[in-house]
């Protein structure tokens, strides 16, 4: 086990490096980072100031190579914009996605999963048929309707909740609610369908002839059965909050990774972006490699 | 009042809070005058026009030298003194090769030198001569001659407050000093936050999380108890590019302006008070041309203009893109939309193209890329500075790095005028204004805006001309 | 008679299917008592299971719809009785084994798990569960028993998990025992000690024992009384004895006929060329061997019988020769070119003229297909046939001569009996027309006398076409009639090989001794005279 | 020859599309959702020929018109946008590039994801090493960043927003494909296959995908709402689909601002992405059911009577 993560963490760490050398040179290709850092009616001067600086005048390759070598050093670089070192803005904010994350998945995993299993139970009834329209309609919503929504009722009426912001536990709940609903709407559905298959098949009489109550049939029996897609789909919902929920922390207010990237994209500020993608990518990598690990636990078939 | 501290709530978060980069409007909102102060300023409330600050008075000595005769007993808020040495470090480091100071802009084609008379006095020589030079003083933040030549986190000033915290994206919090030189202010403590939608900006003052939303837009500003207009220096305007085909005939460029219904649009997609533009500055701007009239909506006029150009040989059905950046004013893609119908209705072969901030610079900013046709460019352009200058260079002058036109007269008047001082200077000013709009047609001019703020209740304060690039807590009182 | 414990009576069953309703059980009454064994047998597809199902409330209704009967369990009716309390009834006082041991284990839990939780389930302690969990699995006949309970299904031969199965059912003592056919996967050694204890466990705890079986040696051997099932309706019932020697029914009388084991020995073709030659082919599961250099050589138009403790490695053989496993060593030449070690696309081209049926049929078969998809498919795969109704009527043909209908063809495999299902693997494994079949058990859960006439299908394509079969089976009646040569097997070794001949009339191998001596014969009273004999002989 | 049971097949057996219907029928919200989508579809096919001209004209003076006011026309029933537009021909015009760049985006990203995610499932494991970490990297590539180099270098237009969008949707599939892969190969049924000298393709196309197909379904369907408000919240940013071309998407993120004013700018595009999504699932998950052979019966009349 130990050498098979071990394997697998050689393997990310190839994934990490191509990665990132694409997102160097692609980045690279999408415009001038001095035109909009300095302002509209900044000087030639200045702006060659500014690449003379950063080192930005160089041959891509050159700068490549300088980079890979400060990277080699746990040199992340400088912010472009903010003159600090850019991993620490970037840690800063982790500092906050990652337990938004965390927190909202896991809520999302156990609601999904509970919900979901029992609307497949009772596959066509009345249940099933309210679970799955309520949640596809949190599913598919615009996200930012639901933020607003949730602002003015809660915040501006009723008054029971902070606008935004962080501080306060409080301050936690209308982010985590919003950021709750897609995926769980998402993960009910697979889990749904997963289990319709996995309630279908014979082992589930063999529990019914021992005797098994239907709550273990459902949650003990068939569930494992049924978590592979629905673990996979759990992986990337979380995937997409530990990349940040640019929605939900522009609106609230919450200084995670998700709106420093798009700044960062959007003004090209390469050793941010780069540093950001570095601390997102790991986190992904590390989760995937704790979802193969799930599915090996899983399912005794698929150890090898 | 027993709670004077107070929260503002900003749409933009801070990047970095230099005292050198304090003309950047979002770092200026927090710092200039709060933290940082400038020799002189401008009077945005009545018409004094400018004022001393650390600097008590100026002279010109002639030959481009300007003397200016500093405060005493000022202290930096490190405690160290304030002096003439101060000021001279202050202009090193904005033209220093190892900080890249936005403020240096201003002095582009200027050569500074300094002389310390005393310590409370000091000789600037611009070379060539600036007239303005005590103007440009508004721009420039004095830091004690400590102040490394790097990009700081925690910026020494001689305002009445002091920067206490700074917690990246979530807070900025200033504190009154208790030995600032000036009068004491009533505002105690000011914290900041930063909150993109314009939407959540009102519900925090509106909850009292908040108690300023410098910026909010229209469509919040719903209460009239709280909420408050005022013209924001932004005019906003559709450059041409007069070297490309269509455009490079003036009757092509006068029937793009006829086009334009200006005033459908001012209380519709753009706020009540919104004032149509005959210049790129706003009209509280030295020389600005009160007898130049915006260009009549006329349709017919515009395709009788078009159908004669055409008979002269212009292709004029060559395609016109406008460019158009997404977030940069309320409602800009509706009001793109906009201008795109209005000109495809008299002919224009338009179409719209909204792209991000990077790549709208591509086309702002010279060199300008090829295209089949022409583009032009929906912009928005900020002067607050109360003087031409700012503006004039790089949106007319043939060297000018947004400039659409290469016009020799228009070249020779910038020219003059920036050298010039006084009424003479008004008065070149005002002939440049009248030549462009009315001679050269250089571009099509729409509209100086307003901007929008919510202010609590419980404060006294109005916003200001200033209010988007600066806010000094001083002038905030409470009922 | 007194009431009996549990009753079937004018019990009716229907599957409502988009081609209309299927009358799987008819009227069907029967009951079993306290300390009684009943025996049903009948034809494949009878409706035995389903009438099983139902008395354990496993129908899923719809599609099913219990038409008419009642099911009385102390007076109770069954059908009657709420879901939950009929919940609690299931596995503590009513077990069941079910006919399909491998669908029927959950695939991601150990089976230690598994048996345990037939006690946790009804509220009893997890570390006696346990305890009894090892010691039924020991009884059961389970090597290591220790490690056995912390491994999955999978890691089980066919009988291994049969035998898990029967030990689940046990765990509680139930009052009633519904085993749908549970000695299907079984070698005859490992049968009788099963067999010995479930007599063991109705004497002590008075269990009534309801046996689904095709199998008239294990009737003879344990049942009380009979009933005999034909197309879903009861035709016979009566005391073993008397249905034995007296059977009224026609069925009854065919299937009396058909029971194997009574006709001439063949003898093996001398002067036929070698077809398969398998030379020390070995495989191992981690540390555990499952195959020890195995050798040995099929001739064209052979049948060459494979025998052997149940987990002794015969499906290994089986499919380690057809590289479904991969061998550790070894060789298994077909027409002198090694299967083992040959590129995949030489492979690809010889498995037309290898086909197998496996011993599981309902993993076997894609359910997502139709029977007709599922026979046909191979003419796809290969591009034989190309016209369809040609097609059609081979398929029809093929499922006539299993015994199925041509409507079948159209009904998707779980809407099949066990013995059904086995047939259109059968059938598939035909439609190939190919060189060698591997049948891996794929008789044994047919009525005798519908194994009879796939029996007699199988030798006479054998006859006519030259096919060769390697086949698994544990029923020694069935493998004295068709085989001419025979292995036996034990704990991954082959023990013994020969002419069935010598090794039915002269074994060597004490293993083999036994297993001839194990062999139940459907007549009740020659089994009741072994009995005695074996009661009063010094042990 | 042994009559094993009998059944009494009913004389008008249905086959093939008739059948389908049969039984979309049996399922009304299945059949709604396919009447919805069906109305979606020939939206997108006639809208912008027939109400091109009307969506696209402006009436500064008339703008934010609220909804079910008739005085200025049917196609102002839903209210008029902030150009004075009428916002449900503009509904009815978006649908065309909205529903083109939402299932362009899902259908490739499915078919790519699907297609190397059974490679990585069924081929050895360096193969499979290598397309899952392939897929780690496109996962953890920011979609954001992606669009801004793909428009920046392209030029925001429909094919290069599929482009965009297909390429951050394909690891799920991929993920899902695989994992299911693993688990399916080991099924007997497959095993069977093998020994009737099935080609790999076949495996994975006929014994393979389709138990996988559901689940991918599944996820395709929630994708579709995805993908729409992901294009809606890159047009935003500037860097998605841009006017003069309109997608809901696009008139969800232009309706914004004005949620407090004019609610139904956003709330109308809003709601038909809702309503797509809504019926897609409700009809993938009828799909699910009518084309497994073990649930189908579900749907099938059930009382074809017993004598
Ligand atoms: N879901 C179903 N739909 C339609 N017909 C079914 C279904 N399940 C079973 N049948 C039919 O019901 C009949 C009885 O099946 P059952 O499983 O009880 O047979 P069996 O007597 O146990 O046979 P075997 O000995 O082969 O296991 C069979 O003819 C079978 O085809
Ligand atoms: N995947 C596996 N992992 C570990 N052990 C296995 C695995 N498959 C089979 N075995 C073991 O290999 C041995 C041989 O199994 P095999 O299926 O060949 O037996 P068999 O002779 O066919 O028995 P039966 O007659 O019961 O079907 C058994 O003891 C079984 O426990
Ligand atoms: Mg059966
Ligand atoms: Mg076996």
């Amino acid at each position: 086990m130990i050498g098979l993560i071990g394997q697998r963490a050689i393997a990310s760490l190839a994934s990490l490096v191509v990665l990132m050398v694409m997102v160097f040179f692609l980045s690279r290709l999408t415009g001038d980072p001095a035109a909009l850092f300095l302002p509209i009616d900044a000087t030639e001067e200045m702006k060659q100031q500014f690449r003379t600086l950063h080192g930005l005048d160089r041959p891509v390759l050159e700068q490549f190579v300088m980079y890979v070598w400060d990277v080699l050093r746990l040199d992340f670089g400088e912010s472009l914009r903010r003159a600090r070192p850019a991993i620490d803005v970037v840690l800063e904010a982790y500092a906050w996605t990652l337990p938004l994350a965390l927190i909202t998945m896991a809520l999302v995993v156990v609601a999904a999963i509970v919900l979901g299993a029992i609307a497949a139970f009772n596959v066509g009834g009345i249940i099933d048929r309210g679970i799955s329209v309520v949640s596809l309609i949190g599913a598919s919503a615009p996200d930012f309707w639901i933020a607003i929504v949730a602002i003015v009722l809660f915040a501006i009426n009723l008054g029971w909740l902070p606008t935004s912001g962080v501080g306060t536990p409080w301050h936690w709940i209308m982010p985590v609610a919003v950021l709750f609903i897609r995926p769980f709407g998402l993960i009910v559905q697979v889990v749904r369908g997963s289990m319709l298959s996995a309630l279908a098949a014979p082992y589930v009489k063999t529990a019914r002839a021992k005797g098994v109550k239907n709550r273990p049939i459902i949650f003990v029996h068939t569930l494992r059965n049924a978590m592979l897609p629905v673990i996979t789909v759990i992986g990337d919902q979380a995937a997409a909050l530990l990349n940040g929920a640019v929605i939900v922390e522009t609106i609230f207010g919450f200084p995670g990774i998700g709106k420093l990237m798009i700044d960062s994209i959007l003004q090209r500020d390469f050793n941010v972006v780069m540093a950001a993608i570095l601390v997102t990518a790991v986190a992904i990598f590390i989760m995937n490699i704790l979802i193969d690990i799930a599915y090996s636990i899983l399912d005794p078939r698929i150890r090898q | 009042q027993d709670n004077t501290d107070i929260t503002v709530v900003l749409s933009e978060e801070l990047d970095l809070v230099d005292p050198c980069m304090a003309t950047r409007s979002n770092i200026g909102r927090v710092i200039m005058q709060n933290v940082s102060e400038t020799l002189t300023e401008l009077d945005v409330r009545g018409d004094e026009g400018l004022m001393p600050r650390l600097a008590e008075s100026w002279e010109d000595l002639g030959d481009g030298v300007w003397r200016f005769h500093l405060r005493p007993n000022v202290t930096f808020s490190d405690g160290s003194a304030f002096d003439a040495a101060d000021v001279q470090h202050t202009f090193d480091r904005v033209f220093s090769e190892d900080v890249t100071c936005e403020s240096a802009r201003y002095f582009a084609d200027t050569e500074l030198s300094f002389e310390v008379v005393d310590d409370l006095t000091i000789d600037i020589t611009s070379e060539p001569a600036q007239p303005i030079l005590p103007l440009l003083m508004t721009l420039v933040t004095i830091v004690p001659s400590e102040t490394p030549m790097e990009f700081v986190r925690e910026p020494i000033g001689t305002g009445p407050y002091v920067l206490s915290e700074w917690q990246a994206g979530q807070h900025i919090q200033l504190d009154r000093r208790d030995d600032y030189w000036g009068e004491q202010p009533e505002v105690s403590s000011a914290r900041y936050v930063f909150r993109s939608e314009a939407a959540v900006r009102a519900a925090m003052v509106e909850t009292g999380e908040a108690d300023i939303a410098p910026q909010i837009t229209e469509l919040e500003a719903t209460n009239p108890a709280t909420d408050f207009s005022y013209p924001n220096s932004e005019t906003v305007y559709l450059r041409i590019d007069s070297a490309d085909a269509p455009t490079d005939d003036i009757r092509v460029r006068q029937a793009l302006n006829h086009a334009i219904d200006r005033e459908a649009f001012i209380g519709t997609l753009l706020s009540e008070g919104t004032e149509l533009a005959v210049t790129i500055v706003p009209p509280t701007t030295l020389g600005w041309n009160g007898g130049l009239e915006p260009p009549a909506y006329d349709p017919d006029l515009a395709r009788q203009l078009l159908e004669k150009a055409a008979a002269d040989g212009v292709d004029v059905n060559l395609p016109i893109e406008i460019i158009a950046r997404t977030g940069n004013f309320p409602n800009v893609t509706e009001v793109a939309e906009a201008l795109t119908q209005m000109l495809s209705e008299v002919g224009f072969n338009a179409s719209l193209r909204m792209v991000e901030v990077a790549e709208h610079e591509q086309y702002y900013s010279k060199p300008y890329p090829e295209s089949e046709g022409t583009r032009l460019i929906l912009a928005q352009h900020d002067n607050s500075r109360g003087d031409p200058v700012f503006s004039m260079f790089f949106k007319y002058h043939s060297e000018g790095t947004q400039s659409g036109i290469s016009d020799p007269h228009v070249d020779d008047l910038i020219e003059r005028a920036t050298a010039a001082t006084g009424d003479e200077r008004a008065a070149l000013w005002s002939e440049l204004f009248a030549y462009i709009h009315e001679e050269v047609v250089a571009d099509v001019l729409l509209f100086h805006m307003v901007g929008h703020s919510r202010v609590s209740e419980r404060l006294d304060f109005r916003p200001t001309i200033a209010t988007n690039s600066q806010l000094q807590l001083s002038e905030i009182g409470f009922k | 008679m007194t009431e009996a414990l549990l009753t079937v009576r004018n019990l009716s069953v229907d599957f409502h299917t988009a081609r209309g309703t299927v009358h799987a059980v008819r009227n069907a009454s029967w009951s079993v008592n306290r300390g009684e064994t009943l025996a049903i047998l009948g034809e494949s597809g009878s409706g035995k299971s389903v009438s099983a199902s139902a008395v354990m409330n496993l129908l899923d209704i719809p599609p099913a719809e219990v038409v008419s009967g009642e099911i009385l369990f102390e007076g109770k009716d069954l059908l009657k009785v709420s879901y939950e309390e009929h919940r609690a009834l299931n596995g503590k006082r009513i077990a069941m084994i079910f006919q399909d041991p491998l669908g029927h284990l959950n695939p991601v839990y150990t089976v230690g798990w598994q048996i345990v939780e037939m006690m946790t389930a009804h509220g009893r302690p997890a570390n006696k569960a346990r305890a009894r969990a090892l010691e039924l699995v020991t009884r059961v006949g389970i090597p290591d028993p220790e490690k056995a309970l912390k491994k999955y299904p999978h890691e089980f031969s066919g009988g291994q998990r049969q035998r898990l199965m029967i030990a689940m059912a046990l765990m509680l003592k139930p009052d009633i025992l519904i085993a749908d056919e549970p000695t299907t996967a079984l070698d005859v050694t490992i049968q009788a000690e099963v067999l010995a204890l479930l007599k063991e466990l109705q004497a002590e705890t008075g269990m009534g024992l309801v046996l689904i079986t095709h199998d008239l040696g294990v009737v003879a051997e344990i049942a009380d009384r009979v009933v005999v099932m034909s197309q879903g309706e009861i035709v016979e019932e009566g005391s073993v004895r008397e249905v034995y020697h007296h059977p009224r029914h026609p069925y009854t009388r065919k299937l009396i006929g058909a029971a194997p084991g009574k006709g001439e020995i063949k003898q093996p073709a001398t002067d036929a060329p070698a077809l398969l030659e398998v030379r020390e082919l070995a495989k191992s599961y981690g540390k555990f061997t499952a195959l020890k250099d195995a050798s040995f050589t099929l001739s064209r138009g052979q049948s060459l019988a494979v025998v052997g403790e149940s987990g002794s490695g015969k499906s290994t053989l089986a499919r380690t020769i057809l590289r479904l496993e991969k061998a550790d060593s070894g060789k298994a030449l077909w027409k002198g070119k090694d299967l083992i070690t040959m590129s995949p696309r030489e492979l690809l081209s010889v498995r037309r003229e290898i086909q197998m049926v496996f011993q599981d049929p309902t993993q076997s078969l894609n359910p997502r297909m139709s029977v007709y998809q599922l026979i046909s498919e191979g003419w796809d795969i290969h591009r034989l046939m190309p016209d369809r109704k040609a097609r059609r009527r081979r398929v029809d043909e093929l499922l006539e001569q299993v015994g199925l209908l041509p409507e079948h063809a159209e009904r998707y495999p779980h809407q099949f009996s066990g013995g059904q299902r086995q047939r259109i693997a059968i059938a598939r494994a035909l439609a190939l027309e190919p060189e060698l079949i591997i049948c891996d058990e794929a008789v044994s859960a047919l009525d005798v006398s519908v194994q009879a006439q796939v029996m007699a299908l199988l030798d006479g394509l054998r006859k006519k076409f030259g096919i060769s079969y390697l086949f698994i089976a544990h029923d020694l009646g069935v493998v004295r009639d068709f085989a001419d040569m025979v292995l036996v097997m034990k704990s991954g070794e082959i023990v013994e090989g020969g002419p069935t001949e010598k090794v039915f009339n002269a074994p060597e191998h004490p293993y083999t001794r036994r297993l001839l001596a194990a062999n139940l014969d459907p007549d009740p009273d020659v089994q009741a005279q072994r009995r005695q004999m074996a009661a009063t002989a010094p042990s | 020859m042994t009559d094993i049971s009998q059944t009494n097949a009913s004389p008008a057996e249905l086959r093939g599309a008739p059948a389908l219907l049969a039984m979309l029928w049996r399922d009304k919200f299945a059949f709604v959702s396919a009447v919805v989508l069906l109305i979606i579809i020939i939206c997108a096919l006639i809208g912008p020929v027939f109400l091109g001209d009307l969506a696209a004209s402006q009436n500064l003076r008339g703008r934010n018109s609220p909804p079910f006011d008739l005085s200025r026309g049917w196609a102002f029933v839903l209210g008029g946008d902030s150009l004075g537009r009428p916002v449900l021909a503009r509904l009815i015009v978006a649908a065309q590039s909205t529903m083109m760049v939402a299932a362009g985006a899902v259908f490739s990203a499915m078919t790519v994801g699907a297609l190397f995610g059974l490679v990585a499932g069924y081929m050895g494991k360096n193969v499979s090493q290598l397309v899952m970490r392939l897929a780690d990297v496109i996962m953890s590539f920011p979609s954001l960043l992606l669009a801004v180099v793909v428009l920046y270098l392209l030029g925001p237009s429909v094919p290069n927003m599929i482009l965009v969008l297909a390429i951050t949707r394909i690891p799920i599939y991929l993920r899902t494909t695989r994992a299911e892969v693993l688990e399916v190969r080991e099924r007997m049924f497959v095993q069977a296959a093998v020994v009737m000298g099935a080609s790999h393709w076949r495996i994975i196309f006929r014994h393979i995908l389709p138990i996988i197909a559901p689940t991918l379904v599944t996820i395709a369907t929630l994708d579709f709402a995805f993908v729409m408000l992901a294009e809606s919240s890159l047009s935003f940013l500037g860097i998605g689909i841009q006017p003069p071309n309109i997608t809901w998407g696009l008139m969800v993120s232009q309706g914004r601002p004005y949620l407090n004013t004019a609610w139904w700018l956003a709330f109308w595009p809003g709601l038909m992405i809702v309503i797509t999504a809504l019926s897609l699932n409700l009809l993938s998950n009828w799909m699910r059911v009518a084309l497994d052979p073990a649930q189908r019966w579900r749907l099938e009349s059930r009382k074809t009577g017993h004598d």
